[in-house]
């Protein structure tokens, strides 16, 4: 079973590489960008079959490793795309 | 005064640290494997620099699941002295034994080169040797050393007396020029609530001898390992 | 093995394939003598690599034989992984150079990342811990729209790479030029540190020896990443494109441990990493060093992706990955270490006495192909050459003078040729591993031979204008200026490696320049004992018919002794500057004539080898008798470049009090000379010096004095060194919008 | 309005990223991820208010900047999530 996980930064946590990009953005010639948040996408492959379990096993692996819960906030989304 | 250096995949200032730790002690520390899920008696437990996992994902974050790090931890909280290194500071923020946590630069640059940092309180087992006024030269060499914390935490943290060292100019000012990766305060190094732990950006390992460019982080190893002897 | 041969019978694969397998057709003429018959689509990709460029070395062979490669301190000269000499008390410098330009192009992140893998696999591969990385590197004009994304992407990936495996980067070169637009050029060097007893080298041994295979899986990456390498871009080469190869530093200093830790044991026999043409090479050069054959069983190749067959294994270009022969019985220990670190280890074969590599997948035999057709008897070229003409001298009053030479100082500093490389090398960890003495910056990098008091001296150079306009002067002047230095930091030259990066060899002129640059180099080295050991050719950098300027990259390292006697480039105070070697002015291709005309032209300066090597000598005996410690070479920019670099360096102004030369002054600051040096000696030791020059036939002269913040020409206000620094720093970060 | 594009490596791509959270996860306790991919997730906002002019600015942006062509594949949505 497939599983999609978004990571993104807690409002109010500054976010370089966001700002970076709108910059970026501008010297390319593309106006009216006012903001640019960048997180991460994970996409996990589980061999398990039960919905319950997988999404069980998705919450530890996001609680205790794929963010940092003192900046980021996670979801995820199961089955394919 | 036996001293433990924990290796993880990845870890590369881990000889770099023995070496200094060696210099001043007189004696090697032992390398500890991090699949070894006992540690030696140690006094000192040392978390080198380096990319443990190579940082992917995050700096540190799969290095706080190692096994010898629940051990560290239990050690931590009764007291044994961890020193956090660059990748270790990263570390040590990840398992939760220090607040907060360390970004991607704010030039979104891996950053090398000397810079002046000076000691918030020199009461401490690490930075008694240091003089309070003035600032001291050491290298970083990181790209996620962006400390981060939300300013509630930050008000408490300096209440608390934890911030261990902060950027400054060579004059020893503390300004927003000197800040070399956007650390919030200028955070350069924070202890945990003994100040026993220690998580620190800059490498005074590299800096203990004149050929590599000064000696300014000697005293930090003097100090630390006179107050555990 | 069971499987049976391809077929005698099998049909000819079409002109087109063979056409996009980079062969020409008289080299299919010959591949099938060799073979005895067509090939399979396998074998065809296993020839079309072997015989590649890039791993057959067709058109450079004949002419590398010119270069000398022997010497005492020599334990290894070209023909292995690296090169190996001699450090005393038992350790020895392993090192090499090597391109990965087409790769860079691409992909710059990722290419430039690779190439620094891959170097330090060709030197961890010998036994050496790697102790020291550095980087020559040549982009377009800055003005060109791919340049900046070219530079953050391939300065980006070398210290991802780098800065996470836990070597230093600590020096390098970093040229602009038009002619590099669409073919930059990415040059690595790795340096490794061995005890001399321990050394592993590529040729297998015997039959029924294990073949095994460590590292990280193999994908679908970079497949033909060496038949591109050998081929010149045109419009359509984007869409031609292998799947990039993708740098994984932490899978590598995996392997470099676990490498290390195993050749503790006395279990290998043979080890080579899988570089360009991965296991096809690999291979081939194990079982032809060896003389021996080698059979492989490609279900054992451990797979990332599935459903791979024989042609892609065999020519996939993943990273990360090495085969080792072992001795028998060894298997379980090296298994063992492998698991440790957490790297895939598999038996995929072993050695045979048929003197054929024979690939077998699934019970089928893929392929079947005597040894020697795939190495020794690959075509070899004496192509066709033609020499150049060199440019005529050009007097200094051929180019315009300036108004004001601190203005022109300004300018040459603040430009891009000149001006500081701290952009790029403060995104390279230079000090982990904890033993760099020098940090880059000065004239060449110093790192020390760790737990020793001796000190390695590691620099790049090579003056792509200077080749263009003379190949023979732009070979010997590349030589003579790593040589000038290694010296200037008080180092013996041990050796050199080179990465000779060219156009179409097809071209009877771009062969000239290749023939011209070899003779050059050849003849420096032979007239300093200064070998080369170890090197690289890239050929066919050339786009649309327009080559590179010819760039034969010379990276060179040198022994310090003891590093207490050893010197650097900074002035300190109250110093008397002398002035070592002939000045007559020479503006001939040099930055001032760039900044002046806008346009290179005329003869390179000539070089002088007696001149250089008395000089050479001269400055390496003040150091080691403690008589100086600060000592520039004069290089790009001439003279007051040289001084100018010195006083920021040390932070120290300097006044010049005489004129080294009856010269017209442009002429005199910024003429391109060879064979000078500066040096910074406190006062009462500035006779005395000047007379042992005489004695040893350097011209010798002092010409001013240090101290202050300021730079003070006679007849010209004083320029303050901020404003210097400020102009020379600020190149680089404004070119990236950072200030 | 809100744009959100992710990121993701071609097939065939070494995602030396993924393939360490795969092992980490294994470390974890977390049995039965047979495979892990990272990629990046980035929120814009935009000022503009025609879909159809955000939607080719997007992908300006997405070819020229936020994604490596030689090795990555985009995609984006339009409108909050
Ligand atoms: N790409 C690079 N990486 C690291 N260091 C570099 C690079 N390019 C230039 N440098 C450093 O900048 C300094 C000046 O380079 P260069 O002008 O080529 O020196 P020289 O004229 O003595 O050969 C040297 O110390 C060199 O090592
Ligand atoms: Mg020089």
């Amino acid at each position: 079973m497939k599983a999609r996980v978004t990571v993104t930064l807690k409002n109010g946590v500054l976010d370089p590489q966001g700002k970076a990009i709108a910059n970026a953005l501008g010297s390319l010639g593309i106006e009216g960008v006012s903001d640019v948040r960048q997180g991460k996408f994970i996409e996990v492959e589980l061999n398990e079959t039960d919905p319950a379990r997988a999404r069980a096993a998705l919450e530890r692996m996001c609680k205790e490793l794929l963010a940092n819960p003192v900046i980021e906030n996670y979801r995820y989304e199961l089955g394919d795309a | 005064m036996r001293a433990s250096v924990i290796v993880f995949p990845g870890s590369n200032c881990d000889r770099d640290v023995a070496v200094a730790l060696e210099a001043v002690m007189g004696k090697a520390p032992r390398m500890v494997w991090h699949g070894d899920s006992k540690l030696p008696d140690s006094d000192l437990i040392v978390l080198p620099g380096g990319f443990s996992y190579g940082d992917y994902l995050r700096s540190g974050a799969m290095a706080a699941h190692s096994p010898v790090m629940r051990a560290v931890a239990a050690k931590a909280r009764q007291g044994t002295a961890v020193l956090g290194i660059c990748n270790g500071f990263q570390v040590l923020t990840e398992i939760g034994l220090l607040p907060g946590t360390l970004m991607r630069n704010a030039s979104l640059k891996f950053i090398c080169k000397d810079v002046h940092v000076r000691a918030a309180r020199t009461d401490t087992l690490y930075a008694k040797l240091y003089p309070a006024d003035r600032a001291i030269r050491l290298p970083i060499a990181h790209k996620d050393g962006n400390y981060f914390a939300d300013e509630e935490t930050l008000d408490r943290l300096e209440g608390e007396g934890r911030v261990a060292f902060r950027y400054c100019g060579p004059d020893a000012e503390i300004t927003p020029e000197a800040n070399p990766n956007g650390s919030r305060r200028n955070i350069a190094g924070l202890y945990d609530e003994s100040r026993r732990v220690l998580g620190l950006m800059p490498h005074p390992e590299r800096m203990i001898e004149k050929d590599l460019g000064g000696s300014d982080g000697r005293p930090f190893f003097e100090s630390l390992i006179n107050g555990l002897q | 093995m069971t499987a049976d041969s391809p077929e005698k019978t099998q049909a000819a694969p079409s002109a087109a394939k063979i056409a996009e397998h980079g062969i020409k057709p008289d080299e299919y003429l010959r591949l099938v003598e060799l073979l005895g018959r067509h090939p399979n689509p396998t074998e065809l990709g296993i020839f079309s690599v072997m015989w590649s460029e890039h791993c057959s070395y067709k058109s450079s062979r004949v002419w590398l034989k010119q270069l000398p490669t022997t010497g005492p301190q020599v334990i290894q000269g070209p023909g292995e992984n690296a090169g190996v000499v001699d450090l005393g008390d038992g350790l020895a410098a392993i090192f090499k150079m090597e391109s990965h330009n087409h790769p860079s192009y691409i992909e710059p992140h990722q290419g430039a990342a690779t190439g620094v893998g891959g170097i330090m696999r060709d030197v961890f591969t010998m036994g050496a811990r790697p102790v020291a990385n550095l980087n020559a590197l040549r982009f377009g004009a800055p003005d060109h729209p791919k340049t900046r994304h070219l530079v953050a992407g391939v300065v980006g990936g070398i210290g991802d790479y780098g800065n996470a495996i836990g070597v230093p980067t600590v020096g390098g070169e970093t040229n602009f030029d038009a002619r590099y637009n669409n073919n930059i050029l990415v040059n690595a060097m790795c340096v490794g540190i061995a005890p001399t007893g321990r050394i592993f080298y590529s040729a297998a041994a015997g039959a029924g020896n294990p073949v095994v295979y460590v590292g990280s899986k193999t994908g679908r990456d970079g497949i033909h990443g060496a038949t591109m390498a050998s081929a010149e871009f045109d419009d359509a080469s984007a869409e031609k494109r292998p799947t990039v190869q993708v740098g994984d530093p932490f899978a590598e200093k995996l392997l470099l441990e676990a490498c290390l830790e195993l050749m503790q044991e006395d279990a290998i026999i043979a080890i080579q990493d899988m570089g360009a043409a991965g296991l096809t090479s690999s291979s081939v050069e194990m079982a032809s060093k060896g003389g021996v054959g080698i059979a492989l069983n490609l279900d054992h190749v451990p797979q990332r992706e599935t459903g791979m067959n024989a042609y892609e294994m065999m020519l996939s270009e993943s990273q990360e990955r090495m085969l080792m022969v072992l001795r028998p019985g060894s298997e379980p220990l090296a298994a063992a270490i492998f698991k440790k670190w957490e790297l895939d280890f598999a038996v995929i074969g072993e050695t045979t006495e048929t003197g054929r590599l024979q690939v077998s997948h699934r019970g089928v035999l893929e392929a079947d192909i005597p040894i020697p057709a795939l190495a020794d008897e690959a075509p070899v070229y004496e192509r066709p050459y033609q020499l150049r003409k060199p440019l005529p001298l050009i007097g200094a009053d051929e180019v315009p003078a300036a108004n004001s030479a601190t203005e022109a100082l300004l300018k040459l500093m603040g430009s891009p040729h000149l001006s500081s490389r701290r952009w790029i090398w403060e995104q390279y960890d230079h000090m982990v591993m904890a033993d760099t003495v020098e940090r880059p910056g000065g004239d060449a990098a110093i790192v020390r031979v760790h737990g020793t008091k001796k000190g390695l001296a590691l620099t790049c150079d090579v003056t792509p204008r200077y080749c263009f306009a003379d190949p023979f002067e732009g070979g010997r002047q590349a030589i003579v200026e790593s040589w000038r230095n290694l010296t200037a930091t008080g180092a013996d030259p041990l050796a050199v490696t080179d990465c000779l990066n060219f156009g179409n060899p097809e071209r009877p002129e771009i062969m000239g320049e290749f023939v011209g640059c070899i003779q050059g180099m050849a003849e420096s080295c032979r007239a300093l004992a200064f070998p080369v050991v170890s090197g690289n050719v890239s050929l066919y950098n050339e786009t649309n018919g327009v080559a590179i300027p010819p760039t034969p990259g010379i990276g060179a390292i040198g022994l310090i002794p003891d590093l207490a006697a050893r010197a650097s480039i900074g002035f300190e105070p109250g110093q008397t500057i002398v002035l070592l070697g002939a000045a007559s002015g020479h503006l001939g291709q040099s930055i001032y004539q760039l900044i002046a005309t806008g346009a290179f032209n005329g003869a390179p300066p000539p070089v002088d080898l007696d001149a250089e090597k008395r000089a050479g000598d001269l400055v390496r005996m003040l150091i080691r008798l403690g008589l100086c410690h600060t000592v520039h070479d004069v290089s790009d920019g001439g003279l007051l470049v040289a001084l100018a670099e010195m006083a920021l360096a040390g932070n120290t102004g300097f006044e010049l009090t005489a004129a080294p030369a009856d010269l017209p002054l442009h002429a005199l600051y910024f003429g391109e000379d060879q064979g000078r040096y500066l040096l910074g000696v406190d006062a009462d030791a500035a006779a005395a010096i000047v007379a042992r020059a005489g004695a040893a036939g350097v011209p010798a002269r002092i010409i001013g004095v240090t101290g202050g913040d300021r730079i003070a020409l006679p007849g010209e206000d004083p320029l303050p060194l901020a404003r210097l620094r400020g102009e020379h720093e600020a190149w680089f970060p404004r070119y990236f919008g950072e200030r």
